[in-house]
């Protein structure tokens, strides 16, 4: 095989290498996965620990975004690195294809990509195309911009996200979100917005009209495989409710 | 005389900043000819958060020159004395908890803890020493903000929406805490009007002010708290807005108002123009409605403002020991 | 009136310790004695701003029975450094000696007019709109007393008022402090002999935390105070007035 | 005499504590029998670590004496002063940028320019006034935390980077950076200690120190810069560690060492020995191989014990006008 | 040897002007003037603490040549008031007297032996130990004194270095002073008229910013002063002794 001692950095990429590669040879993963278990814990997603990395002596570093993990961190080890960073549906494919590629089991991933196109295809039109704002935290009122995968999770499943800001999320004015009266407001519930008020319990949004949807943040926000079934759910939603 | 003309002049100028905050917004309105969106937006979103930017700047400015008659010092602010950070705590530990709307109580809950403990650290006998008090209210804000980033820590993904809100902002504003703040604010007030004079005493050395008749260890300590709670309140409903406190009562004071009856209220109007101002500006100043933290703009243009007013008049600064 | 029994103070090392006292009104008291001999911690023991063990009566009440307020209203002190950390300007200073008296939350125009007066006694005007902090270490001095005047109280503690004082202002505030005497009990702590021994109508001594002398004037005992002094002194009558001499060999 | 044996005492401690860092970490080595990858482990990490921890230690605490002189405030550290915030701004500008190589240069300019405006707005003819700079300290340290926030806004998804960056922390510790900083360090205390009586004059008024025979000007312009100097570079290694320039002296005074030969050396070696500890507790308190940010420790743990010594002996507190 | 020509301060409004003036070593020169008069001025100017125009020379070099160190190592001055923000105590603030002469980081074994031996001569030796904050105002202000004799430069200016020390000491400081005048200029500000008399062998003169008389103690004028101080002063002779009177017509 390719690579035999994998450390992985960034958890949403775990399920897509482990359906690659199995579990044998990811040696170390980040406190909060739960795709491997019985690996090394090598600190948080955000602060790894390089002495523990450094000590299980990985070939191959799976890692987010250059902003979260600098470029630094390269040179500090004899690994090689990947970077997973995917903004749209599109990036997604690519990128277990680049996967697929660099562990040398290519066909496992075009398997991959066929199954997820399969599950695509359950997504059905719909008459309108609804207007949707995807609140992400609750304070201060951020919610989802363009380059987002949420974003894409939303125009793939029909709708269209009123937010048109080139940053992934964006503190917004209350007053816009009323003015914008979307069909769907879309709130998260999770790590990054635990428990947030119901909209209709705020006194900004009280002229509020939207339907009100409630998602999962771990099933919308993160960019790994479960992003496909967030969209066949939205689309669901759209479908029934319009 | 030049008190009343400044009182009047700021008085005018507060109305018209007012105006133009509640008429200008991320939504353009045609004032002639309201919708119902329009007004729905007035009511529940623009009055409410002008109104409560110019309160907490009040308050804030308030509790900055309390804090410095307490603590004699010109770094003393809500800051250095552990009263933003313990509320800060407190409300952190709310979002941290999920108890989002508990996030006031947690706020005033941790400021009272913060502030007592140094109180207590501080007094003997109940007398207050304002070095101890000074150095106890930085180690309580320095180790309440040592929670807030172990929290920060625990929280991963949840980092974000605390910094986010911690930076400070009156989006969350509404008719009920402008009641509440409103309320408190003129009891403190009222409560200071009295002390007036003896807020001057207590700027000479703790013997000349007792042996002239100012019962100088309980006003400490009543100021002190006054200024504590306002502070935790402010912190609960708008997150830290630092540096206002501070800044605002200095900028006053190079403007030659050094007797308290002119500094206080002068200080609270000058802080409610600023932060009405500073909201207004975080609200517009980005595209697509997208909005500013309060926090970074008042500190950036106070700042600003500030280091140009030390420079123009650094000769004549005044002594605070 | 003030009475004290066995009054007893400690701090650090150093012990404050009076048998009897007693000091009626009309008299100006000057306190008197060598560095460290305790009369600074005496008047601060006096107004209430140290802790002390033993009897205290002001006009038959206890001291420490008074509210803070009360024991305000009667004793005014001028301790022997004042500092003052806002720019406040001399005629806010002198005005802030009304203090007790005002009610409300600023002072009233009658209080206004009581500074104007004091301040033209002291010699004041001039620099009414100067800074307190910028003055000279007299001018700062004279200002204090003035503010000490302006509180009115019925006692009056003052410690080294007189000290960076020019002779003519220490003769102009002695004059004012005579004036005043009426129904007041005022006690200075002077260390110039000249001046006090001609001026003062009583005395007493402190010598290392006790008070060792307390005597009126016409009964000053040159040879006493040259015991609790330490230096040779002596009085001489010339044109009424008693002329004060230190001895001293070697100068 | 006790001078010399309380510094005889912490330097045993020293090396104790030096020695225990070296052995105990995340991961456990046998050291009768290192392996290639242990021995990796210990020059590359671990070693550079604990000498970079120790190192911050003594200079951010030197830094924090220095401040102190300076100012005459007690209040005045790294943070006070606007050294720490500006080299933090530069550095956070460096990663956002993506050039997270150059953080420690970032930080450098960044620490100069902020630091000379603080300086240029202080000084009237080559004369500082503690005072001014003081505030003009606390402005420019506000307007770059500000600059932060934005940046952190603007940042997106590198917030949280940012973020935990500027918790500090000595993960990047290289052999290099620890090079560069002993060579500073020692410079700076060579040239500190040539001043050791003039610091202890110019805690009398300005007046009296200059009639002295003190230059108290260009002193107080030399330990200002050397301050910050060190306070920059420390940042650009190892982020924010706020609270040890502050503390460490103060404790160091609490235990009645006043004088400047020795609160400085005491400071120092105190600052080394209690960074070090502090960084071996972050690297092992928590399990799954997560490390806390140092800096949350320094507060918390320096904060508790300042605390402590306060409350024990705030009867006996110095006068710090 | 001091030598002044037309040299002028400004301060505020205040406006200090000296015409001509030369002090030579090994006389006790007083400075007096009324509050205001500017006393303090013109010493902080002497000691190069405030800029001035016109001619200062020091034994034929021009002051404003000399490099800081050099003047500060010739002139030192004991400020009217003086305030130390750390616990030092009394042996530590009197050692820091020696500073000039030392070279390195440390106070030789001989600064120490000289501070103790000073110490003696102010009668500090009780309270060596004792933190200088914690003091009586005349202790410190004799701690401060023993710490200006420390210094022993050639050029000694003390502002009212005599308030609040008690009589006996204010004669020794005299003494000490006195004692040390050989090849040196020492320069006092003082008001009490009593002591300046007896004692300093030569008189300067400030009011409000003029040196307006410059005497010997023998050709003391007792009118031109009067007129100075705008009080009626006298003197007598007794037993070989000047005595000073001071008429107050009303006390
Ligand atoms: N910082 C200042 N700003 C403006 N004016 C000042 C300042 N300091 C002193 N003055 C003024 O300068 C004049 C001279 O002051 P100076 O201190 O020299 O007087 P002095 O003769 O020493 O008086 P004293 O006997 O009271 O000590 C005074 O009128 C004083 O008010
Ligand atoms: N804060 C303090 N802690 C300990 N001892 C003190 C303190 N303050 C004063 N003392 C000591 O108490 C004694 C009496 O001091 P006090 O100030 O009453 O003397 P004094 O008679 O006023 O002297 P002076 O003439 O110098 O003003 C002195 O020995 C002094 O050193
Ligand atoms: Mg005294
Ligand atoms: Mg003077």
């Amino acid at each position: 095989q390719a690579y035999e001692r994998i450390v992985i950095l960034y958890a949403p990429v775990s399920e897509i290498v482990k359906q690659l590669v199995g579990e044998k040879v990811v040696v170390g993963v980040t406190r909060t996965d739960l795709v491997f278990k019985k690996v090394y814990k090598v600190g948080s997603h955000l602060r790894p620990n390089l002495e523990l990395i450094k000590a299980i002596r990985p070939d191959l570093i799976i890692a987010g975004s250059k902003r979260a993990y600098p470029e630094k961190m390269e040179s500090r080890f004899s690994a090689d690195f990947f970077r997973y960073d995917p903004t749209s549906i599109e990036d997604i494919f690519k990128q277990i294809r680049q996967l697929g590629d660099l562990l040398q089991v290519q066909p496992k991933s075009e398997q991959i990509i066929t199954q997820l196109k399969n599950k695509l295809k359950q997504v059905q039109p719909l008459p309108d195309q609804p207007k949707v704002v995807y609140e992400i935290s609750e304070r201060p009122l951020r919610v989802a911009g363009k380059p987002s995968i949420m974003t894409a999770i939303i125009e793939y499943a029909g709708g269209l996200n009123m937010i048109d800001t080139n940053k992934k999320h964006v503190v917004i004015s209350t007053e816009i979100v009323v003015d914008i009266n979307p069909d769907f407001y879309i709130y998260q519930d999770g790590p990054m917005n635990k428990n947030p008020r119901p909209p209709i319990e705020r006194s900004y949004f009280k002229p509020l009209r939207s339907k009100i949807i409630l998602v999962d943040q771990y099933l919308f926000s993160r960019p790994g495989l479960n992003v496909i079934d967030a969209i066949v759910k939205l689309n669901q939603i759209f479908k029934e409710q319009l | 005389m030049t008190k009343n003309i400044t009182i009047f002049v700021l008085l005018i100028v507060f109305i018209a900043v007012f105006i133009l905050a509640v008429f200008w917004g991320a939504v353009n309105m045609d004032f002639t000819q309201l919708s119902d969106t329009d007004l729905d937006i007035l009511t529940y979103s623009r009055l409410p958060r002008v109104l409560l930017a110019g309160l907490v700047g009040a308050s804030l400015s308030l509790s900055g020159v309390l804090f410095q008659y307490v603590m004699k010092n010109p770094l003393a602010d809500s800051f250095t004395t552990g009263a933003s950070a313990s509320s800060a705590m407190g409300a952190v530990l709310a979002i941290l908890f999920g108890l989002g709307f508990l996030i006031p109580v947690f706020a005033l809950i941790g400021g009272v803890i913060g502030l007592t403990i140094v109180y207590k650290v501080s007094s003997v006998n109940g007398k207050v020493q304002p070095i101890t008090m000074l150095l106890a209210g930085i180690v309580v804000s320095t180790f309440a903000s040592s929670v807030i980033s172990l929290m920060k820590y625990i929280a991963d993904d949840s980092v974000a929406s605390i910094i986010f809100w911690l930076m400070g902002g009156f989006q969350d504003a509404s008719m009920q805490q402008v009641g509440v703040l409103t309320t408190v604010l003129i009891i403190a007030w009222l409560a200071i009007r009295k002390n007036y004079l003896s807020l001057d005493i207590i700027c000479f050395d703790d013997s000349t002010a007792m042996a002239s008749g100012v019962d100088v260890h309980p006003l400490r300590k009543k100021i002190f708290f006054i200024a504590a709670l306002l502070t935790a309140i402010c912190v609960g409903y708008a997150g830290i807005i630092g540096f206002v406190g501070l800044i605002i009562p200095h900028m006053v004071r190079l403007f030659k108002f050094v007797i308290a009856s002119e500094l206080v209220p002068i200080s609270m109007l000058f802080g409610a123009i600023f932060m009405i101002l500073n909201d207004l500006l975080a609200r517009v100043i980005l595209t697509d409605g997208q909005e500013l933290s309060v926090g970074i703009l008042t500190s950036a243009i106070g700042g600003a403002f500030f280091l140009y007013l030390l420079m123009k008049r650094k000769k004549e600064l005044y002594y605070f020991d | 009136m003030i009475n004290i029994k066995s009054l007893s103070l400690e701090q650090g090392e150093f012990l404050l310790e009076i048998d009897r006292l007693t000091i009626q009104p009309n008299q100006l008291v000057a306190v008197m004695g060598n560095n460290g001999s305790g009369k600074s911690t005496f008047l601060s023991a006096l107004s209430g701003l140290k802790p002390f063990t033993g009897e205290y009566l002001l006009d038959e009440t206890p001291f420490v029975e008074l509210t803070k307020q009360e024991q305000s209203q009667q004793i005014s002190l001028l301790p022997q450094h004042v500092s003052l950390n806002m720019p406040f300007d001399v005629n806010y200073v002198v005005l802030t000696g009304r203090f007790p008296y005002v009610s409300g939350n600023t002072y009233s125009k009658q209080d206004q007019d009581l500074t104007d007066q004091i301040m033209d006694e002291f010699d004041l005007g001039a620099l009414r709109h100067r800074q307190f902090n910028e003055l000279s270490g007299g001018e700062k001095q004279r200002v204090l007393l003035a503010r000490m005047i302006n509180r009115d109280s019925s006692i009056i503690l003052l410690d080294e008022p007189l000290a960076s004082v020019d002779i003519k202002h220490q003769y102009e505030v002695l004059e004012i402090l005579k004036a005043g005497l009426k129904n007041r009990i005022i006690m200075v702590v002077i260390h110039d002999i000249h001046i006090a021994f001609q001026t003062f109508d009583r005395f007493i001594f402190f010598n290392k935390g006790k008070l060792v002398y307390d005597t009126e004037q016409s009964e000053l005992d040159a040879e006493k105070i040259s015991d609790i002094f330490q230096v040779n002194i002596s009085f001489e009558n010339i044109k009424n007035k008693r002329l004060v001499q230190v001895e001293n060999a070697h100068l």
